[in-house]
């Protein structure tokens, strides 16, 4: 409809864990606007941030597998809003060539993970959101299989397997150095992995559980080195957002709404392991553009 | 026999060494002559084992060592390109070959000494070598090899950059150290230095021993223009017998297809004619001599000798004569100059073809 | 005339002086842009930082280790290659070459592959108890896989450059193959192997691909100065990239200086 | 005695050749066990996937650009350090070593700060309506940075090897400097050269931490591999990884083949 | 004058060039002498410009060009070390003056086949440089030293690989190329090339130019013994004036301290005496002889020499006596024998110190 814009160049800054969806969306986009060109550069999400604050890149959609890292770039005037659009699960991710991956179920993994001859790997919790979400979920199953001292004890185990980005684990588990690995159920579908799903009330997936899963806590470090700060439980959520600066606002927005809608991206996402968030919850999602209205439950209410 | 080459053959593109055979007594000096390219430095690195010949063997002490590796041989030997290492200074580069069989450093010390004062080069001792001259190099390159008194010595002209006062000085610790029992084989351009040093000399000529013998044989009678023109003498022709006359003088053809006459006892065969250049008489018409061989030419070159001029003449051959300073003013000559070039019957020597 | 001379002379210098001003600038330039852009402050705060430290005397320690040792069959294998003829030297060449152009994570993953639990090697340090995973020694193995043809190609260079007819000198002086090579082969062929060790240590330090998924602690420096980047922000990794960039050119112009002295 | 001199040949010569075998081993078992662990079958379906081909292809392209393009002020510049002395040379010298230490990722910052829109050559550029970041000038820029040390110390140490007495030869035949360096000079330097530049070459095409920051797209190589390797896990990206090695490993065996003939 | 050299200096730890002048007209042939180490390879390399001398001046037909580029001065050299570029063939080594110069190719080619042809070497043409013999390298490299005809020619040693034959004729083609006008400068140790060739010569010791002047009266009235022994008189030395007997005689003392007695006519100068070795003789005892000098000594030497037997006495200084080899076995005469070697006071040449 607007033969301008059609020829633009869109880019996209995402989370490591949305390549594959976003990449199946950009793909089905592409069918309707055969002129645009998308371009999806993947990193950590934190990372992401980076590049949008510190490097001053500019990219038109910045999708991020934890909103707070988003809720960041607000306070630094960089975006004005997110949108919260899927959450997913923690789970124990294995392959064919693990120790006991015959005999692992979701009631003996936490006494099979603290044999001194399994390994398992985890991701940074400075660094990564699937990091401290790992180890907020390792508290939630001390409490769900009420073992006091697991969370501590499997924290101190294997710290030798923890890497910045939870894609780094999977070539740890590729080439058998680790045995387990603790990811997001949709990556693990992505890659072909077999996986013990976590029960809800411990994978952080399920937003009705939000209470529950506050009662974990970690300090991670903070802004300037030396500080700390502390991160409470919550179900996953996974959001985007518009920078301010983006080349191409309009045609971002085309994107997201298509990405948005059932029969586009939210039906690629769920298919890809996830849960639509959609319709969103807009309260402290800063100021939401008329354009993503549709979409918030809002606006399904009403 | 302290070595003995046999047969030993080397094929390159364009250079063979073929079937080279002698051998060298204990205590030999072994001079080996030939022309530029002739193979003689070749046939150095063959007996010192850096180049693997294609067939032949050689014995050193009646042991095979025709594969031996070079370190093992014990023989010294001098390159031609010297071969200093420039990362040592020239107290190191002579200790080398002591270093490496591990002497102690007081023996090291003594013998560099010893060696340095010899040739003296004891001043360049703690000298970068990259900078000195051609001659002290060559003197730093010897002390070098004769470091650890080699019992077999190749030399490749050792003494070419040396000047005359030194290179006398030289000659003179050659020939003592091989008067004291080392067995030597050098190559060499030089006339003074092969007389005066040699024992034993070989001919090497496009890759082929032309010529074995004892330096009287080999110099008394030279079997190439190549060891006639390295004894000094400049008018020495291959010829071809054509007959003889009836006052006993032999005539043969020179390569230039006129004849030359001369005595000689073993009539009917081919060889080589030679005479002194003193002996050439120059003159501007041939009458009233007595010598039966007058050849004209021109004369093509001029130039100062030891003893007064050499004057050149194109007869075909070059001819060569030696004349006084006054007699080459009396008569005017010049380049371009027609002249005769007389020489008596008698003065010729001729050499039989073996 | 003597005036042309002068002006050929110095026009050629010029122009050479002139691309190499060029080549010079390209590379001091972004060098330069970083301490600009850095206040003075922040490195004086970073200096104190003893993790900053520790990562850079872990990268610089490792990555020295790791050149001096491997440098022990990497000059010999130098020295064959410049030496002898053998068939498929050209492809054993292009091998060499490889590990240059082979993706960082690529060598991680591979790298994995040879010490992890399942390995042959692997297995044989479990049995001891020990898992190479994490340790300088999995740091060293993928700085070493990564540098390693700097320093082959360095070294071959110049063996090939010292003359042979030295090394025969050297033999026919009753030297043994193995005092050629130690008297003769390497102080001749000791400025390139320098400088191939030194391009080596460098580029060991500055590995990050292949180090991470080896061993992401304990960290060496281009780790932990990509963690401060991702955590802190670039404010704080630049001071820390910029006191690791001053030690490395200390390090370099004290190695050049006593490697030219030898 | 011939027995012996026999068996300490070959003694250290086997020396020589287990250590080698060594370094090699461990360059080829990763490479190898990246061969061994590729299927067939996947190799087949990449190497018909235009994407991985565009990506390799463009790797080499630009790479082997930016090595020819700079080498052009590179090698002038490594001709004034063999050949002149100046104050601080030591120093330049350890300056050239530099990028090649500095973590890659921090050359992508530093070059962003030299092309963004807001740096002096960005606001250039862009007053013609380019934009560098994102296009191949970008990556070569990247890629120029990493691997220029490379060029410049080989090519350096290959013209301290000419004897200086042939370049004055050259002079006293008549030949201006500029001629003494185009016929004697660089012809005795190419090996070093060619060496440096092959480096140089493979360097550029391995580098991904500083290419991804200036330019994800259009996608080298290397950053492609990690794309797959993120998007669809290592069985996706090993088969690419390797198809890279294996055209790189033509392309090398190719260049010392024909730089050797020169 | 085509080149004036005037007061140059260089200044080496350890070595010195001091104060060098003298000056080199057009056609001369000048020979540059000197022992090994003298500065003589140092000093045409500052003619050519490749060393830059520390003080004094070089003129090139009035024109200073003492910091003229080196590849401006038209000028030919012909190293020591020869310097072939080895990444070139034969031909393209002779052919890079001309290329540089940007000859037409024709032209190139013509130019290199004479030179290859004057030269003995076109076989040699299309073969690496590297693996030549010594002698095939020196003529490439004077092959390409002359290919561009330069007006003024430095040759350094430029014969000293070659053998006897090919001497011979590189040293006419060098006379025939200085008669066409070119202009040499020429280091050697050879004292037939010096004669046969010099025009004039300079001698060098210890980086001072000790002597200069025409050839005849460099020869005849040598300024030391180093010039004297290049000569080939082997019996040269330094004498101090003691006294004039009434009968005429000269009375000097040796450097060892004996007296030699002789005649001369400037009688009250420092300066040097000479005698040919064949004057000297030598017997077991001295009665009943006409010689005034005999000096007692032990044999250290013997050796042959061209015309008959050299023999060594060292009577402090060394005394050198030419005999047959009849008389060597007559006498007996062997290393370590005592001998007396008297010297007649008629043949000894008086040659005063300037
Ligand atoms: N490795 C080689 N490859 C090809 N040809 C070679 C090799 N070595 C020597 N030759 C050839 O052998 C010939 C003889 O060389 P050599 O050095 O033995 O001569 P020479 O008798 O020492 O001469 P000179 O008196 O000039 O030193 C040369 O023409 C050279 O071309
Ligand atoms: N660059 C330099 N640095 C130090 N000393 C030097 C340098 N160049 C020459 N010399 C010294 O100058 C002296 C003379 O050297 P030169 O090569 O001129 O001698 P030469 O007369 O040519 O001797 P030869 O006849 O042996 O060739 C040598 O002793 C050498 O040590
Ligand atoms: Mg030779
Ligand atoms: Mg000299």
């Amino acid at each position: 409809s607007q033969p301008n814009a059609d020829k633009k160049t869109l880019t996209i800054f995402h989370a490591g864990s949305l390549s594959v969806p976003l990449k199946v969306a950009a793909d089905s986009f592409k069918r309707y606007n055969p002129k645009v060109t998308i371009n999806l550069e993947a990193a950590g999400s934190v990372e992401c941030a980076r590049k949008i604050t510190d490097l001053n890149r500019k990219c038109d959609l910045f999708f991020s597998s934890d909103y707070k890292v988003i809720k960041q770039l607000l306070e630094t005037g960089h975006a004005d809003f997110f949108i919260p659009f899927a959450s997913n699960r923690m789970v124990l991710a294995y392959s064919s060539k693990s120790k006991f991956a015959s005999t692992i179920d979701s009631l003996n993994w936490p006494t099979i993970l603290l044999r001194p001859d399994i390994f398992y790997g985890r991701s940074d919790p400075n660094t990564d959101p699937c990091g401290y979400r790992t180890v907020l979920a390792l508290q939630l199953a001390e409490k769900y299989y009420n073992r006091k001292g697991l969370a501590d004890s499997l924290l101190a185990k294997d710290n030798r397997f923890i890497r910045p980005k939870e894609v780094d684990l999977l070539a740890l588990l590729e080439a058998s150095a680790i045995d387990y690995l603790f990811i997001y159920e949709s990556v693990v579908k992505q890659h072909g992995l077999s996986y013990i799903t976590l029960p809800d009330s411990v994978n952080l997936g399920n937003p009705s559980l939000a209470n529950h899963y506050s009662t974990a806590k970690i300090n991670i470090r903070g802004i300037n080195p030396g500080d700390s700060v502390s991160i409470t439980g919550e179900p996953i959520v996974y959001a985007f957002t518009i920078p301010n600066n983006a080349p191409n606002p309009s045609l971002a927005v085309r994107f997201a709404q298509y990405f948005l809608s059932d029969t586009g991206g939210m039906r690629i996402v769920t298919q890809m392991g996830q849960q639509s968030l959609i319709p969103f919850d807009k309260s402290d999602c800063g100021i939401i553009p008329d354009d993503f209205s549709a979409f918030s439950s809002e606006s399904h209410d009403r | 026999m302290i070595l003995f080459v046999d047969q030993i053959s080397k094929h390159f593109p364009g250079f063979s060494l073929s079937a080279i055979s002698f051998g060298v007594s204990q205590g030999d000096y072994f001079m080996l002559l030939g022309p530029t390219g002739a193979g003689k430095s070749l046939l150095l690195q063959i007996l010192c084992g850096l180049v693997k010949p294609d067939g032949g063997r050689i014995l050193l002490n009646g042991i095979d060592i025709t594969f031996a590796s070079a370190s093992q041989r014990n023989m010294g030997i001098l390159f031609q390109d010297l071969a200093i290492f420039p990362h040592l200074n020239t107290y190191d580069n002579i200790a080398y070959p002591l270093k490496v069989k591990r002497e102690s450093s007081g023996v090291i010390k003594r013998r560099v000494q010893e060696l340095a004062e010899r040739f003296s080069i004891a001043h360049l001792l703690h000298k970068n070598v990259n900078n000195l001259s051609g001659g002290e190099k060559q003197r730093i390159a010897l002390a070098r090899t004769l470091a650890t008194n080699p019992s077999l010595l190749l030399l490749d002209e050792p003494l070419s950059a040396v000047d005359p006062q030194l290179h006398l000085d030289l000659l003179a610790m050659l020939r003592s150290i091989n008067r004291a029992g080392t067995t030597v084989i050098h190559v060499t351009h030089n006339y003074e230095e092969a007389i005066s040093l040699a024992s034993k000399i070989g001919v090497l000529n496009q890759g082929k021993l032309v010529q074995l013998g004892s330096t009287v044989d080999v110099f008394q009678y030279p079997r190439s223009e190549f060891v006639a023109k390295f004894t000094g003498a400049k008018n020495f022709f291959k010829v071809k017998f054509s007959r003889v006359s009836q006052n006993g003088l032999v005539y043969a053809e020179l390569p230039f297809g006129r004849s030359i006459a001369f005595y000689s006892n073993p009539v009917n065969a081919n060889g080589f004619v030679c005479f002194p250049e003193e002996t050439v008489v120059l003159s501007t018409h041939v009458e009233n001599q007595s010598a039966v061989n007058a050849f004209q030419g021109k004369v093509i070159d001029i130039f100062a000798q030891r003893f007064g001029y050499e004057v050149v003449i194109d007869c075909g051959v070059k001819i060569f004569s030696r004349i006084t300073g006054e007699s080459l003013k009396k008569m005017g000559i010049a380049p371009g100059m027609e002249l005769f070039a007389t020489v008596k019957a008698n003065v010729v020597r001729f050499i039989p073809e073996i | 005339m003597s005036a042309t001379t002068k002006n050929d002379f110095s026009g050629f210098r010029l122009t050479m002086m002139l691309l190499g001003a060029f080549v010079l600038l390209f590379i001091i330039a972004p060098l330069l842009g970083m301490v600009v852009n850095t206040p003075f402050k922040a490195i004086a705060s970073t200096v104190a930082d003893s993790q900053v430290l520790h990562s850079i005397w872990l990268s610089i320690w490792v990555a020295m280790v790791t050149s001096l040792v491997f440098a022990i069959p990497a000059i010999p294998l130098a020295y064959i290659l410049a030496r002898y003829d053998f068939p498929f030297k050209n492809v054993l060449n292009g091998i060499i070459d490889l590990p240059i152009v082979v993706p960082h994570s690529v060598v991680g993953i591979a790298l994995l592959g040879l010490i992890a639990g399942d390995s042959l090697l692997g297995k044989a340090f479990d049995s001891f108890g020990i898992n190479l995973l994490g340790t300088p020694f999995a740091i060293a193995l993928a700085m070493a896989f990564v540098s390693l043809p700097l320093l082959i190609n360095s070294a071959r260079d110049g063996f090939l450059q010292v003359p042979v007819r030295l090394e025969q000198a050297a033999l026919t002086l009753g030297a043994t193959p193995s005092q050629v090579f130690f008297t003769i082969a390497l102080p001749l062929a000791w400025r390139s192997i320098t400088t191939g060790l030194v391009m080596m240590f460098a580029r060991g330090m500055s590995e990050f691909g292949a180090v991470i998924i080896v061993a992401y602690h304990p960290m060496v420096a281009s780790v932990m100065i990509y963690d401060r980047f991702t955590t802190f922000g670039l404010k704080y990794a630049q001071p820390a990239a910029l006191i690791f960039l001053l030690i490395s050119l200390f390090v370099f112009i004290s190695l050049r200086f006593f490697s030219r002295k030898k």
